[in-house]
């Protein structure tokens, strides 16, 4: 491991992790729409393709079945192929490839062949993007058998997150969530934008080191309740209680839904006996439905109040309307009042 | 490289090692602009079939180019559609508009009054064009980049522009990224922000009006880059297997976003030549030369409406600027590339021909750029009155959780409530 | 309505459905693979042709996303599709379509265009069908806002949720239990199969009438604990508490996911203090999360024990260990034990 | 219709009203079986192009039929292969073999031994031809019907019975339906029973393996119905931008289930066509000559290890048989499709050819079939050892929560101890 550190957005740390992994297995491979010499849309690999090659590093067809299969096959053969979904939105033409093909590869070949993909992909709300730039589809990944699915809410998260992502031997979808790749939103959009200089997860080990798959951090310790969040939410949790003020939270950053840290999540509500979980994504059937599945099933007799949900809401992402919509400090602050009032 | 992964086979004189092409334009930044490899024929040159010519006796129209004016702005050859001045006028004019149009609300979004704007600069006639060759009642299925459609069907600029800045007077609500319009009245499908999608639908459509006896026929547009999805090749495949009524539009402005032709198969073959895989009659014509457009789009619309089947048109032309108000171009590609771009500008070449058939002047022309200036400028200051996008008057906050169904479900009313009653709990 | 009953299968409820809607609405049209000339790999739509034309029952090419395409562009039009999806293991190449098209196309254009489509599509176990012929995804459907999922569990409601379904001007998911086409299944799959001969849900009326989308029924009362259940797994619950004996249990057969009859479903849970979910998807985010996590925000406080789930494994599903993963009688009495004892 | 459906435009002499046409196949049960719309060229006439040559310069070839073997079984023309008849005679044995094969486990899963099955009958060639064409090392992406391909590379046969019976020493530890073998030893891949997924991996491999340098090329197969796939669509791309070292083989058998090829646009051009579509070289051959598709495969896998780039193929071949043991298709076809079908069975013409040649006789053929059958019936006992499906022997119950991932993460070890958890208590 590398020790020097380095101020980096979460955007540096993720061009970061790609270039060390290029730089340490040259099987790895990164294909996309506008990926290779313009470095992506939100430029995550910038230089890539200069310092690499077109060969490890290339633009592909606008077909994101094209780029899964393809990517599956590339995988097959024995490389890593790091495929990028320009948009979260946009990769439901390659479900079939993912959930039907990369996410059963191993199981239906007994192991014979594997899937050793990291998709990545810009998601979530908060940039005026409307219906086709905004969404969270996680949910969906988390309920297909044999998919990881990661998400940083840091740049030292997504750098170490992303570096295990690609060295894992199983497809990982990683999400990155767009709001914050330049700096922490914490869900006022009238306020100034911030950078991540100053903040101390952007403090990014210039080399190698990875963070396991499926280790949650609890990012605040707190007693009164426990707040389960990942991604931009993370911020605007933080956000929330600052200024709710007098409620003491536990806040646990998941960073990693399949597989999902079951055990800090426990203990914290067998601590705290409340539990609220934010996403952006669609409420019904979105992943925090299972983790209000899993914290009553385990931690039932030590709730003292509904598990409760703040989510996006049942509707596609509606553009101007978008402050309404994303779960802010206002909606989490009202949700907290009524968890420890129950 | 994965555990399990093996060592390649060492190459042998017999098995050479094997290469992986990566295809790369002609030139990047700093670097000539180059088009040698869009070959330009001669206006005029190309035969035109009978309308109800069979797809096989038609193989070759996918390999040469569909041109009507030449060099001196002369309309020439089989494919001259013989348009009156006063509907060439008028097509001059659309396109006119379409630009002024489009340098307005670019400028717009730069002043910050919305997200996102895409202009069609260099792209009009496609649009434009096509407009005029259908009838008023087709239906059309574009991408983001034909607004010239509504345009040529005289649309309310006001109404665009309300959309633009989803304002209170935004039919959509506010629901959806600026230039996604929807106008049912004018024929205009609701547009995707998921590319291709259209295609298919447009087929459906198609397929429905034919079931029905209807005479209505369906186009669609959508990118050379876009042709990759397989939404394009789902329809094309039914397009030929129930020979649909409509024209399926590709618009080969030789980029997508910051790819080149090259990353959709534009190095090994044409687009239109997609066409031939499935047996449909396919058309390539020069995008800039708003006669041969209109020319082919009425032979295609005949052809459909005579129910001898699809047809895909590949229109050649240049995206003469950014791929919308996010994008830089000066960074992926070339700065000489639109002056070395070979098909000119579809304004130009129609004002061109208009002034060679002594039917326009250079007075007339500015005459038309300031009132069309004016006209938008005017139409601009009434949609703002109607507020512009994060600046006062919009939709309501809890018209969002409207016309998800056409009757609002339980879990929609209570997650209504739920919002009104956080921000009535926290005193907004 | 046409009062005379007759004994029908489930598949023939579902061809009556069809065949009544065709002939009052000739916008009603068919399409999808092998439904033409040869009525259907499992017959739903056998006869049909014959009887309406080509022009309005059509075998199509083997592209999911085209069929959908196509049917969202008939429906634009003002038709009334019904495309059937061959397997719902096939329906992932469709998703895009589904979740991005016709389930957005109201809300997108403000009530211009609509896809009034039912997407019918055998789904579920069973059959030794393997990985590819087996498969429950309703969860991902009831997470994308804008579409209806329904699941019938006996001819009769098969008949009347199907009409319903079509009269509705919302795109439908309609997922069919195929393991029930020909018979009630009672989850022992090493017993004699039975006919919905004698079934008292298998008389159904040959005329038009319809059961509306968004209510459950409640097929068993009891008072000991709630079992929420569709599909297939209406059976196999009823067979699990004959087989206990000692457990008065209230099962409800919600019919509709989305919408979902919320009202039944906290009534029962209120009145029993007990849940218990079974479904045949794969757990995790399968809709089994979303049902626990609204019983537990609505009946805290009611609630005498977790809310517990059966369901599929998640796995990809195996062929040959199908009887080992299917949420069998065996699976679900232990289940209930284990609810009733907490 | 729906409330907001308009009226059909009402037709007029110059718009007449739309048809919407559907395919119909020659013949359904009951009318004569005719083969008319397949034209046969004569053995012999279709040049043999250099393997370099451009895809501009070579297409026709998706429009004509390259043939080997004429009616008495000479084998004539440019694309004769010039087999040793040691060679021939391995060819014909695994076509018999693949054969013999089918109809044993045919006869198995109507007995109960087994869930499903699906037949080649009619097809071996396409397979087994190809499998000697390609290199061992070559990679290979079938889909359910390329069995022959196993076959031909030696596999053991105990060893696929195991995987269609799912019996404890099936690999594939009973997971998989019947067919859907994985056998990397062999270079074949992993089966899906999601139609054309594996055509763009297969091109992925091939992408993969040019950019490493190796030597190995990747061939892909999907029946003529798959190609509406969008899967079909993007690998043609990705093959054409990056000139991969793939042969995309299309295996026309005439039906798709019960849909025959007019549903997939097999009316409109021919499905060797659709590589026009991208500028890749595209071959159609008869696929019931073994020396033809031998030939063909070896020019395509020659370009693809010269750099050329890709090749698709068409082979013309017919399903003898029902789709697989689920279905019927006395229900939907002609019965005397088989046989007015216009080319033969690949295993009598290669018998024939041998015999022309005097390198074969009626009585080495009896004995090869007794002795193939013996085999097979000695594999199926030693297979049958091992258990039938729902007979015994099989994988352990829990083995089903293993190899979802690499490691078994908590939930999937929970849910494991639920179910040993549950039977216990049940006392099973
Ligand atoms: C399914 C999908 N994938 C990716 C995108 C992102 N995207 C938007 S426009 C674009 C380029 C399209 O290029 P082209 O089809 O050539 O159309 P043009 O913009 O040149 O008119 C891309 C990749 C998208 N909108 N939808
Ligand atoms: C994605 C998908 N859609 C539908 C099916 C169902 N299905 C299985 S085989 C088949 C027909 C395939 O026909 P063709 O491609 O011509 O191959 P053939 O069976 O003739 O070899 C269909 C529709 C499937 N397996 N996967
Ligand atoms: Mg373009
Ligand atoms: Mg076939």
């Amino acid at each position: 491991m590398d020790d020097t550190n380095q101020s980096m957005s979460m955007i540096q740390a993720i061009n970061s992790a790609l270039d060390v992994m290029m730089e340490r297995d040259d099987g790895v491979t990164i294909m996309g729409e506008d990926v290779g010499f313009f470095g992506g849309v939100f430029r995550a690999t910038a230089g890539l393709q200069a310092k690499y090659g077109t060969h490890r590093v290339f633009d592909t067809p606008i077909t994101e079945c094209g780029i899964i299969g393809v990517a599956i096959g590339m995988g097959a053969y024995g490389l890593r192929p790091v495929p990028e979904i320009q948009f979260a939105d946009y990769i439901y033409p390659a479900l079939d490839q993912l959930v039907s093909e990369a996410a059963r590869l191993r199981y239906r070949s007994a192991g014979e062949f594997t899937a050793p993909i990291t998709v990545r992909s810009p998601f979530g709300g908060g940039i005026f993007g409307g219906q086709t730039h905004s969404q969270s589809p996680e949910g969906i990944f988390t309920h297909c058998s044999g998919l990881k699915t990661i998400i940083p809410s840091t740049p030292y998260d997504a750098k170490g997150l992303l570096i295990a992502a690609i060295e894992d031997n199983d497809p990982v979808i990683f999400f990155e969530p767009k709001r914050i790749y330049n700096g922490p939103f914490h869900g006022h959009y009238d306020r100034p934008a911030v950078s991540w200089a100053g903040h101390a997860a952007a403090q990014v080990p210039t080399g190698y080191y990875r963070i396991e798959l499926g280790k949650a951090n609890v990012v605040r310790e707190g007693s009164d309740v426990t707040i389960l969040c990942y991604g931009t939410m993370v911020h605007v949790v933080l956000e929330a209680i600052a200024e709710a003020g007098d409620v003491d939270a536990e806040v646990v950053d998941l960073r990693s839904l399949i597989p999902l840290d079951i055990d800090t999540i426990t203990a914290s509500v067998n601590k705290t006996g409340r539990c609220l979980i934010v996403h952006e994504a669609t409420r019904t059937s979105g992943f925090g439905a299972e983790l209000s599945a899993l914290v009553q099933e385990r931690c039932f007799h030590a709730l003292e109040a509904p598990i409760a949900r703040v989510t996006g809401f049942d509707t596609p992402y509606p553009h101007s309307l978008e402050w309404a919509y994303f779960p802010g400090p206002v909606r989490i602050r009202e949700a907290l009042k009524k968890v420890m009032k129950d | 490289m994965t555990p399990e992964s093996p060592r390649p086979n060492q190459a042998t004189p017999n098995q050479p090692a094997l290469q992986l092409y990566v295809p790369e334009p002609p030139a990047r930044p700093g670097e000539e602009a180059d088009f040698i490899h869009i070959d330009v024929p001669p206006a005029g040159i190309v035969p035109r079939p009978d309308i109800a010519s069979a797809p096989a006796d038609m193989r070759e129209f996918p390999f040469t180019m569909i041109r009507v004016l030449d060099e001196a702005g002369a309309a020439v050859g089989e494919w001259n559609p013989d348009l009156t001045p006063d509907l060439l006028r008028t097509m001059l004019r659309s396109m006119a508009l379409t630009r002024a149009f489009d340098e307005r609300m670019f400028r717009a979004q730069r002043q910050g009054k919305t997200s996102f704007y895409v202009k069609c600069r260099g792209e009009e006639a496609v649009a434009v064009a096509a407009a005029y060759a259908l009838d008023d009642k087709d239906m059309l299925f574009p991408s983001y980049r034909q607004q010239g459609l509504l345009i040529a069907r005289d649309w309310s600029l006001v109404d665009m522009m309300n959309q633009i800045y989803s304002n209170r007077e935004d039919r959509l609500k506010g629901r959806q990224l600026p230039v996604m319009y929807s106008v049912k009245e004018a024929g205009f499908f609701s547009i995707s922000g998921n590319l291709t999608t259209q295609y298919p639908q447009a087929v459906g459509w198609a397929m429905a009006s034919a079931a029905r006896g209807d005479t209505r026929i369906a186009a669609a547009w959508c990118g050379e880059g876009s042709t990759a999805e397989g939404d394009f090749h789902s329809a094309c495949t039914f397009a030929s297997v129930y020979r649909a009524p409509v024209v399926l539009n590709v618009v080969n402005n030789q980029w997508a976003i910051s790819s080149f032709s090259g990353f959709a198969g534009g190095e090994n073959t044409t687009f239109a030549a997609r066409g031939l895989g499935y047996g449909i009659a396919s058309l390539r014509v020069d995008g800039n030369d708003p006669l041969a457009v209109y020319a082919a789009t009425k032979w295609a619309a005949e052809r459909a409406r005579g129910n001898h089947g699809a047809t895909l048109i590949e229109h050649v032309t240049y995206r003469a600027e950014g791929h919308s108000t996010s994008d830089d171009p000066t960074v992926y590609r070339s700065a000489g590339e639109p002056n070395a771009w070979p098909l000119g500008d579809p304004i130009n070449r129609l004002q061109q021909h208009l002034t060679a058939i002594g039917e326009w002047d250079q007075a007339r022309h500015a005459a038309m750029d300031t009132e069309l200036a004016e006209q938008v400028r005017a139409a601009q200051k009434l949609a703002e009155k109607n507020g512009t996008l994060g600046h006062g008057l919009h939709h309501s906050m809890d018209s969002m959780f409207e016309g998800v169904f056409e009757d609002m479900p339980w879990h929609l009313a209570e997650q209504r409530q739920e919002m009104l009653d956080e921000w009535r709990a926290a005193g907004l």
